[in-house]
């Protein structure tokens, strides 16, 4: 079955990916500056450390063994659900993860959402009104989304919707889905702007294809001909992109928080940097990569629906 | 017979898959010769294996199994200088006249190019010198040479091209379907100057198409691909006057005898 | 009865980065219904452009003025969405190169169903049916297993089939089969003409031939137009033009097939660069002074063909 | 008007906007009209006007001064750090495009890992941990862009490979390097040059957000992102002049450099002249 063998091979490009993810967030922590086992000691209270304090430490963290070893002891950790206590305030910070985690992906995924919807939507009108002032304005409004820095626009947002026209919330979480309005918009802007600019790119390619020319010969309205055949046709390259953008919008997402004083990942980590929180930096380097690695993974199964080559397997003959 | 070229139970597999790899044998036990200053004519349809085949003689693919003989010596696996030598004797002309000139490059310094790789004529100007020269032999102008690839037709494209590989003043042409992307009038042109070549210079030719009627017209023997097969080979009027397999049959009916059906 | 095609003064040229490119010059010709008609040409001649412009087809830097009459109707002027009903039902497409023309993406079936309920209230289980039918005529056994392949699960020979069936799923009055043998090997190409024949003799279509295989279209065509640069310079009986050609251009174009002497036409001479005459003047071998000069007009000849040279007047 | 012609002024509208922005940037110093960095605690948010043209903001520093300043380390940090990843990701691309195989097999392993990487995670987590400086912004811009060149160089190298003149000069005796540097490079050039622009855009917006996090350019040196995240919280409302202009000249910048893209992208394509043959 060339399905099943297609979502097997994901599932194994998958592996070493996590595996690279998790590398990565553990180097961070082996990298930050200071030393380890005085900044544990210090936290427990002992200021002015005997060699064998730091030795007991040192055993204590693990910090004794091999670098792959105390990776893989840390990676067993990790799977367990354990990332380890902060070092500011002495918290489980999985549980602190746990309770944040949903927002910044609810946040995310709506971002996501807008993104895909307007600039799909806008992409394909620019394609079929190619040439025409729609085309022109359109144009010219993804172009300026995707220069407007996401932070600035946010403010711009707020102070519009917000401060002046009192729409919605400047800020929290309280009024439900109109509390994320203004932050999905701000942290969709520039996704919005590429995703268009794909979309028409690709749809007018698409136009330009033979096939495009026997479906209008066959007399299709240009609706049929545009969305059934062009835009059909130019969802492979789209969905590749939708999923690399989702890692932008997560980043994003950091600082569309900090703005909007929602209580998601972002702020909880940009707190950890100002406190040198490293396992919390680990935590969120680590949660982030895999939730990008899965909504990838999630993409990609779309392209079973939009290649059929995948469904019955190879080229000709 | 003075055989310049001998191929001998050629055969390429291309296999696809890691896991488990299903093999094509694109070219099967090929085996025939060039005959000095004459044209081997080799037919066939789409996916024969012809362009294959010409892929391994001109020494960008190397054979499964087999040899490629110029002047008795084996050339298949050629690496350094001892390649570079095979490709000043052996050139290749391909279908496509405009992909085959470099984009970027004027047609100047693609025609200098070939020079220089083989360090010919020791000044620009020797080897400018060389190239107006062979430029008469195809019969273009020299306004040409600072033009691009997509400035020029397609006839004229073909001819820079067969120009280009006479600079290196080979012994043997490759000729890849070398008409098949042109109009008639231009493919006439390009003919008469292949075949007024071979007159001047004693070049030797293969000749690849599917075009029999075109072999028919510049060969000296025919040979006729089917299936990765060399399914027949002779003297050109006994290939196209008393063909004895039925696919060489078929295809000169179908330029003859527009009614009937066959397989 | 379907009515005749008539083009009145065509021109086209399309919108280049450099400044416009002409593709079609004061053109004009009637095809007559019920009849097949060669457009014959080499590539630039235009003969693309004018066929593809009676459907409205063409990419959209090309600018076109002119009139296109359909009984009563004006092609060029007509209303999208009044074109569109018109296209595929009664003037249908055999499209060129057709491993490309159809839909990657879209299973063979919806690709004829959609073309039949784009003009008719046909369920989508019928059209399904009558496509079948169809396909059986183009000579596939298995024609539902076919419908359920995409173009890439088929070979080139299939796909031509396929595309000319999907051309002539609504019996249109009309067929434009646009260079069908482009590309092709000579087997292919006997199974195009054979296709083309069949749909001739069966459904009494009219058939406008746009190719560069003169062969073809002398075993195929009624009369036959010869384009160069963008003008027609030959017209008359199919056989009669490519066995006997008047005008030197498709003499040239005769003469230069393998099978008839392969003796090229003469390269354009430099010298004769920057006149206002005859298009063809600087490679015709029996020009005169005058010919560079002045453009030579249409003359109809006693046994009713039309050549633009001034050898005829 | 023709269309080289539309096309040749749209790229002379965005590199002139560009340049403009450049000359300011460059020339800061002698454009200025006061120190950027100069504090006057009793002249604090002034409102635009004489003496100080765009105000002052909440430390009594002139904002026109800043805002002139105020683009040099980003776009400095953005040129550096996307040159770099061109750099890296031009041989590593051509590498895995022009050899193929095995060699191939090992570098996309490993891009997919760094793809797999969100890039703007990665880039707060290096920057807040190695500290806010030009050498770990670099370093965090260079880990999180190389991938984006290197597949645009696979994937084109593995295009350019197949075509016919690249066989043809193989066939004329060429060797690789001659083959690498004299035809693949300048086939693939005009699509390196569109990414490198299109990249410096996004990374001046990257740096903008880490500057607006604190953790880009760190104050007292003047930057736009900077500039805009002291004072949004409070003043937005009270002194939105500190707001508008930092973020208008972001924007203006970043649109030149995105315009300057998209007009290359245009004006690069060697082939429009030829017309579709029909």
């Amino acid at each position: 079955m060339p399905v099943v063998k297609y979502i097997v091979k994901r599932l194994l490009v998958m592996i070493p990916v996590l595996l690279g993810i998790s590398l990565a967030a553990f180097l961070l922590g082996h990298i930050a500056p200071g030393d380890p086992v005085d900044d544990a000691l210090a936290r427990i209270g002992v200021e002015f450390p005997t060699e064998e304090d730091r030795a007991e430490m040192r055993a204590k963290l693990g910090l004794d063994q091999s670098l792959p070893n105390q990776y893989l002891s840390w990676l067993s950790r990790v799977v367990r659900g354990d990332l380890g206590n902060s070092y500011y305030n002495n918290k489980d910070i999985a549980k602190e993860f746990r309770a944040r985690f949903p927002i910044t992906l609810k946040l995310s995924l709506s971002a996501l959402f807008t993104a895909v919807l307007l600039g799909v939507g806008g992409g394909v009108l620019m394609a079929a009104f190619r040439g025409s002032w729609l085309d022109k304005l359109l144009r010219s409004i993804s172009t300026l989304l995707l220069s407007i820095p996401g932070f600035w626009l946010a403010l711009f947002l707020i102070t519009v919707f917000a401060e002046q026209l009192h729409w919605l919330p400047t800020s929290g979480l309280d009024r439900g889905a109109a509390s994320l309005v203004l932050p999905s918009l701000a942290l969709a802007a520039a996704n919005v702007g590429m995703t268009s600019r794909l979309v028409r790119g690709n749809v007018i390619a698409q136009l330009g294809e033979q096939y495009i020319l026997v479906a209008n010969a066959k007399g299709l309205p240009q609706r049929v001909v545009v969305l059934g055949h062009a835009l059909r046709n130019s969802l492979v390259p789209i969905i590749t992109m939708i999923g690399n953008y989702f890692g932008g919008i997560l980043g994003g997402s950091t600082i569309i928080e900090t703005i909007f004083a929602i209580p998601g990942m972002g702020s909880y980590v940009l707190s950890a940097i100002q406190n040198r929180d490293y396992p919390v930096i680990q935590g969120y380097v680590l949660i982030t990569g895999a939730t990008f690695v899965l909504i990838n993974l999630a993409i990609d199964l779309l392209y079973i629906a939009a290649d059929p080559k995948i469904r019955v397997g190879g080229g000709a003959q | 017979m003075d055989n310049l070229m001998e191929i001998r139970h050629v055969s390429k597999d291309f296999s696809h898959g890691v896991f488990r790899p299903s093999v094509t044998h694109a070219v099967k036990d090929v085996s025939f010769s060039l005959e000095r200053g004459k044209t081997f004519g080799l037919a066939g349809g789409s996916g024969c294996g012809k362009t294959t085949l010409t892929r391994m003689i001109s020494g960008l693919l190397s054979p499964t199994s087999g040899q490629i003989l110029l002047n008795g010596k084996d050339i298949t696996g050629l690496t350094g200088a001892a390649r570079k030598h095979y490709h000043r004797q052996v050139q290749v002309v391909f279908q496509n006249p405009e992909a085959s000139l470099d984009p970027t490059m004027r047609i100047r310094d693609s025609l200098l190019e070939a020079l220089e790789i083989h360090g010919i004529g020791s000044s620009k100007d020797e080897r400018m010198n060389r190239i107006l020269e062979k430029l008469k032999l195809v019969a273009l102008p020299d306004y040409l040479l600072d033009r691009h690839p997509h400035q020029i037709s397609g006839g004229e494209g073909q001819r820079l091209v067969i120009c280009r590989a006479l600079l290196l003043e080979p012994e043997i042409l490759l000729l890849d379907e070398p008409t098949s992307m042109l109009d008639v009038s231009v493919q006439a042109h390009i003919m008469n100057i292949l075949q007024r070549l071979q007159q001047e210079l004693g070049l030797t030719y293969l000749f690849i198409t599917h075009d029999i009627e075109l072999l028919g017209w510049i060969s000296h023997r025919i040979g006729v691909m089917y299936q990765g097969q060399l399914v027949e080979a002779g003297p050109r009027d006994q290939i196209m006057e008393h063909p004895s397999n039925a696919y060489t049959q078929g295809l000169l009916s179908a330029f003859r005898d527009w009614d009937k059906e066959y397989t | 009865m379907t009515q005749d095609i008539q083009i009145e003064d065509l021109n086209v040229y399309f919108e280049t980065a450099s400044g416009p490119v002409y593709a079609v010059k004061n053109l004009s010709t009637t095809f007559h219904a019920g009849k097949i008609s060669g457009v014959i040409g080499e590539s630039g001649s235009g003969k693309s452009v004018m066929g593809m412009s009676i459907l409205r087809l063409l990419p959209n830097t090309a600018r076109v003025t002119g009139k296109c009459f359909f009984g009563d109707q004006e092609l060029y002027t007509l209303p999208l969405r009044q074109l569109r009903k018109l296209r595929g039902k009664q003037i249908g497409l055999i499209p060129q190169n057709p491993n490309a023309s159809l839909d990657p993406v879209m299973k063979v079936k919806r690709q004829f169903v959609e073309a039949v309920t784009a003009h008719t209230s046909l369920s989508r289980r019928n059209a399904a049916q009558d496509a079948g039918a169809l396909l059986e005529q183009f000579g596939f056994t298995d024609a539902g297993a076919i419908l359920d392949r995409y173009s890439f699960q088929m070979s080139g020979g299939m796909n031509q089939r396929l595309v000319s069936a999907l051309g002539l799923i609504n019996q249109p009055g009309w067929v434009i089969a646009d260079e069908p043998t482009k590309g092709l090997d000579a087997p292919l190409r006997n199974q195009v003409y054979r296709v083309l024949r069949q749909i001739y003799r069966k459904n009494h279509s009219s058939m406008i031939l746009i190719t560069h295989d003169l062969l073809l279209a002398r075993q195929l065509c009624d009369d036959i137009r010869v384009m160069y640069q963008g003008q027609i310079v030959e017209q008359g009986d199919a056989r009669a033009v490519i066995d006997a050609p008047k005008h030197p251009y498709t003499a040239g174009l005769v003469g230069s097939l393998p099978s008839r002497g392969m003796h090229p036409i003469p390269l354009p001479d430099p010298k004769c660069e920057g006149h206002s005459g005859c298009p063809f003047y600087p490679r015709c071998e029996k020009a005169t002074a005058g010919c560079a000069e002045h453009p030579p007009g249409e003359v109809t000849l006693p046994d009713g063909r039309k050549v633009r040279c001034r050898l005829y007047g | 008007m023709t269309i080289r012609k539309k096309q040749n002024l749209r790229l002379a509208l965005s590199g002139g906007l560009l340049l403009l922005i450049l000359f300011m940037t460059v020339f800061a110093p002698w454009l200025a009209p006061c120190d950027p960095t100069e504090i006057d605690m009793t002249n604090r948010l002034a409102a635009p006007g004489p003496g100080h043209l765009l105000g002052t903001d909440a430390l009594g520093r002139d904002v026109l001064s800043r805002v002139i300043y105020g683009g040099r380390a980003s776009l400095l940090l953005a040129v550096i750090a996307t040159s770099c990843s061109m750099a890296l990701g031009l041989m590593i691309g051509l590498a895995a495009g022009y050899c193929g195989g095995i060699v191939d097999g090992i570098i996309t392993a490993i891009s997919n890992i760094f793809q797999g990487l969100p890039g703007t995670i990665m880039m707060i987590a290096l920057v807040g941990i190695l500290g806010s400086n030009t050498g770990s912004i670099v370093l965090a811009l260079v880990l999180t862009s190389w991938v984006g060149f290197s597949r645009l160089v696979r994937g084109e190298v593995m295009q350019v490979k197949q075509e016919l003149y690249i066989e043809g000069t193989r066939c004329l005796g060429a060797g690789h390097w001659r083959i690498i540097l004299r035809h693949i490079l300048p086939n693939i050039r005009s699509n390196c040059i569109i990414l490198f622009t299109t990249r410096v855009g996004r990374v001046v917006l990257s740096v903008a957000g880490l500057s607006y996090l604190g953790l880009g350019i760190q104050p007292p040196t003047p930057d736009w992102g900077e500039m805009i995240s002291g004072s949004a919280r409070r003043y937005f409302r009270s002194a939105p002049h500190l707001l508008w202009a930092p973020g208008i000249c972001i924007i203006l910048l970043t649109l030149s450099i995105n315009q300057l893209g998209d007009a290359l992208r245009d004006r690069l394509d060697v082939k429009q002249d030829a017309v579709k043959e029909l």
